[in-house]
């Protein structure tokens, strides 16, 4: 069982124009920088993202915007991005705003193989619109329907030739929930170690949820909003 | 009348030993400076970590470790950290005790609203209205009236709603409202220095006053 | 955050006759054996219990039916218990048969506070009589509610004061999932260490879930299937 | 015609390098020995383990180490441990590429019993229903006939279903057999020795010959 594969351009030769991506992180936490970069290499264009966020103008996705690469971002936050704003408002790109924990959850559901869950986050507002509404035990709930992407690819600090992940600190955030929720998932790693040094009970995403694997390079980890505390 | 710390302090009141709490963007942030002594409270952080502890020291901040505002954080013992949909399911299943966040507009039936500005550049809700549809008490922390000297306190929102009839407290620079089951802002605490009618004069919503209306001491 | 207390005749102190209990496990592997000596000990009857299993005549649950406080058990796979099957043939005990991946869902889901799931198991069979089928994509998927719990007793590995658990190998199983289902969660764990020695990458159910915790003692971990193979 | 360990072998024919493949208890368990060389696999045990090993050596044994059948087993170097919500998730989402069980009754349209008996004791249907109701491919490994010398191969099962048109193959001590989308158990391949005419014989359910049938090759 190995699926190491050689490098990020490798790992995004067959992604397709048009097609579905979930790319995991928070902000700029737990970003797959490696694949990014690969896909703008690639050029592939008519991306529909499925991110939490969309980068800053030159990092994480923005660097997918600044090459006009994005058709359309599902998100539950954006916009720390001029270029964003800019192709938002000039009607080149699509936005689709969705509660964050509903954007999580249904990325889960891939995962588990639940075809839509309830959730009442949204339940009054613009997002119920056209959303069937259903009530149990006296509070409305919204149904919401899973994701599945084309490719999901994630980051993690550790991992294997199993595909087995290890997630270092908040930068697990989505990665885990999107590397159960590609058709194909393509995992990047900090530290890829030799098969079974990783213990079975800590790893965080098994490895039957991911199809490829590779040695990332180069990680920045660029930090958004650096706050500290005076020594005293 | 309450400057922004101690909208955080009056807020930090509510606090109660063994609390688990999330604390939005802004204000919110403030209350954790505020944390009564003997009361132990756990920070959760929707991006997926309980027991937040301070910022880190100048050059140990850790790109792995941020808050839901993006902000460099540490862990403090006995912290957890999970993915962000088990985040937000030990949100939606109730777990976490008090959420307190900033409002653009609040009705009088506990509506708020806080990510739209119809017009502006939108930038989404982030994990606001998962939080607000979920967490058990909700407490605004707000300023009074907007920049254009309307009050914030309404009979109904204007702006597109974050969630419905979800908003148990709100504690501005001019007092402490409750918002009754049936309706209504019903005034609790004046801040220091600040009238009765000052407060009826910047609410729009329906107040009500019963009795005296205490001013609040803050320690 | 203290949630340490002495023993499980203290943990178990305000469960009342007639509750819902879950209980976690998967055969005699990681069941809370401390708490339902405790339970036997308190003599509290008319019990449902929410357990894959129901233990054997002289372990695990079947200690709780040897002495009749069970009303009726929610499992997936009973009966390697004969006093099981006399209760349950004289009428005295009644038994919920769920599919396994059902039950561990319908615990999940109280613990993600979502009201109900939709699974594909048992569509076509009678565990769907009665229950809501819906098509999603071309299959069809029963509605199962999630289960909520009075309390829920689980057996954990390492926990600390705050209730973070470590669970150990595939004594993992119902477990976390069932933590996550208790109105009030009580865990025993065979090493109670101080808070700070626990890695926060590493806890599989956040303290958050669990509302009381406890040193538990004399484990005897019995085994039901012993099998091996000859040395060569 | 073949043993339970022929049934075993024969059926292990079917796996592909890379293969995640869950194995019921009885016959299928005996698939793990026969994998062909050169060939990958990693056993899934639905109570929460990717990786499953061989049995302990005496003395090795681990409680809180076992298999879905409560066997005392062995974790290999790249498992995974995870709980019984992920496991049936995992299965689900159809990342498990085979399962392959027993059965007491299968239809002509691959419906399949194998969990109750009325009038008997029953014990429960444990993981069976959301295996068979997920599984990509599923393949039954079971006798031909039962105790009292009656096909198990029916046009409809009499007995109470574990999941309905699921079954994608069967191999009994008689012969390999594809259920065919349209309904039918059409016959691939004979066990050494066995003709068509007593396959037949054993099938109540309609069995579909076309040409020759080869006699089945195991090395």
């Amino acid at each position: 069982m190995n699926k190491i594969i050689a490098n990020a351009d490798e790992a995004v030769r067959d992604v397709q124009d048009n097609q579905t991506l979930m790319v995991g992180g928070f902000g700029l936490c737990g970003i797959p920088e490696n694949s990014i970069s690969a896909l703008v290499k690639k050029g592939v264009k008519g991306l529909t993202c499925i991110s939490n966020n969309a980068g800053v103008d030159d990092f994480g996705l923005g660097l997918l915007l600044q090459h006009k690469q994005i058709k359309k971002m599902i998100s539950s936050y954006v916009g720390e991005n001029a270029e964003f704003e800019r192709q938002l408002l000039s009607g080149e790109l699509e936005v689709d705003l969705i509660p964050q924990g509903t954007l999580a959850t249904r990325c889960m559901a891939a995962g588990y193989g639940m075809p839509a869950i309830f959730t009442p986050a949204g339940v009054g507002t613009e997002v119920a619109i056209g959303k069937e509404v259903r009530n149990f035990n006296g509070k409305d709930y919204l149904l919401e329907y899973a994701f599945e992407a084309d490719f999901a690819f994630v980051k993690a600090w550790k991992g294997d030739a199993h595909g087995n992940l290890i997630f270092r600190s908040t930068s697990r955030n989505f990665n885990p929930l999107m590397a159960m929720g590609g058709k194909i998932t393509i995992a990047e790693v900090e530290h890829l170690v030799p098969v079974g040094e990783l213990d079975p009970d800590q790893i965080h995403t098994p490895g039957i949820y991911v199809h490829r694997i590779f040695q990332g390079s180069n990680y920045e980890k660029r930090i958004e909003q650096r706050t500290v505390r005076p020594r005293v | 009348m309450l400057d922004k710390n101690g909208i955080a302090k009056c807020i930090a009141r509510e606090l109660k030993d063994g609390y688990y709490v999330n604390l939005g963007i802004g204000i919110p942030t403030l209350v954790a400076n505020y944390i009564p002594e003997g009361i132990n409270v756990t920070l959760q952080s929707e991006n997926g970590l309980l027991g937040m502890g301070p910022f880190p020291y100048e050059g140990e901040e850790d790109p792995d470790l941020i808050n839901a505002g993006k902000q460099t954080i540490t862990t403090l013992p006995g912290s957890a950290v999970f993915d962000s949909a088990l985040s937000f399911g030990m949100i939606r299943a109730g777990k976490v005790d008090l959420t307190i966040l900033g409002a653009m507009e609040v009705s009088e039936n506990g509506d708020i609203a806080n990510w739209k500005i119809p017009g502006k550049m939108v930038k989404g809700m982030g994990g606001a209205m998962d939080l607000v549809a979920s967490a058990k008490n909700i407490i605004v922390a707000m300023q009074h009236v907007n920049k254009a000297g309307e009050s914030k306190l309404l009979p109904k929102c204007t702006l597109p709603l974050t969630g419905v009839g979800c908003v148990k407290k709100i504690v501005t620079e001019l007092c402490v409202m409750e918002v009754l089951p049936e309706g209504g802002f019903k005034l609790l605490e004046r801040a220091p220095g600040v009238s009765v009618e000052e407060i009826k004069k910047a609410t729009l919503g329906k107040l009500i006053i019963e009795g005296d209306i205490p001013e609040m001491v803050l320690s």
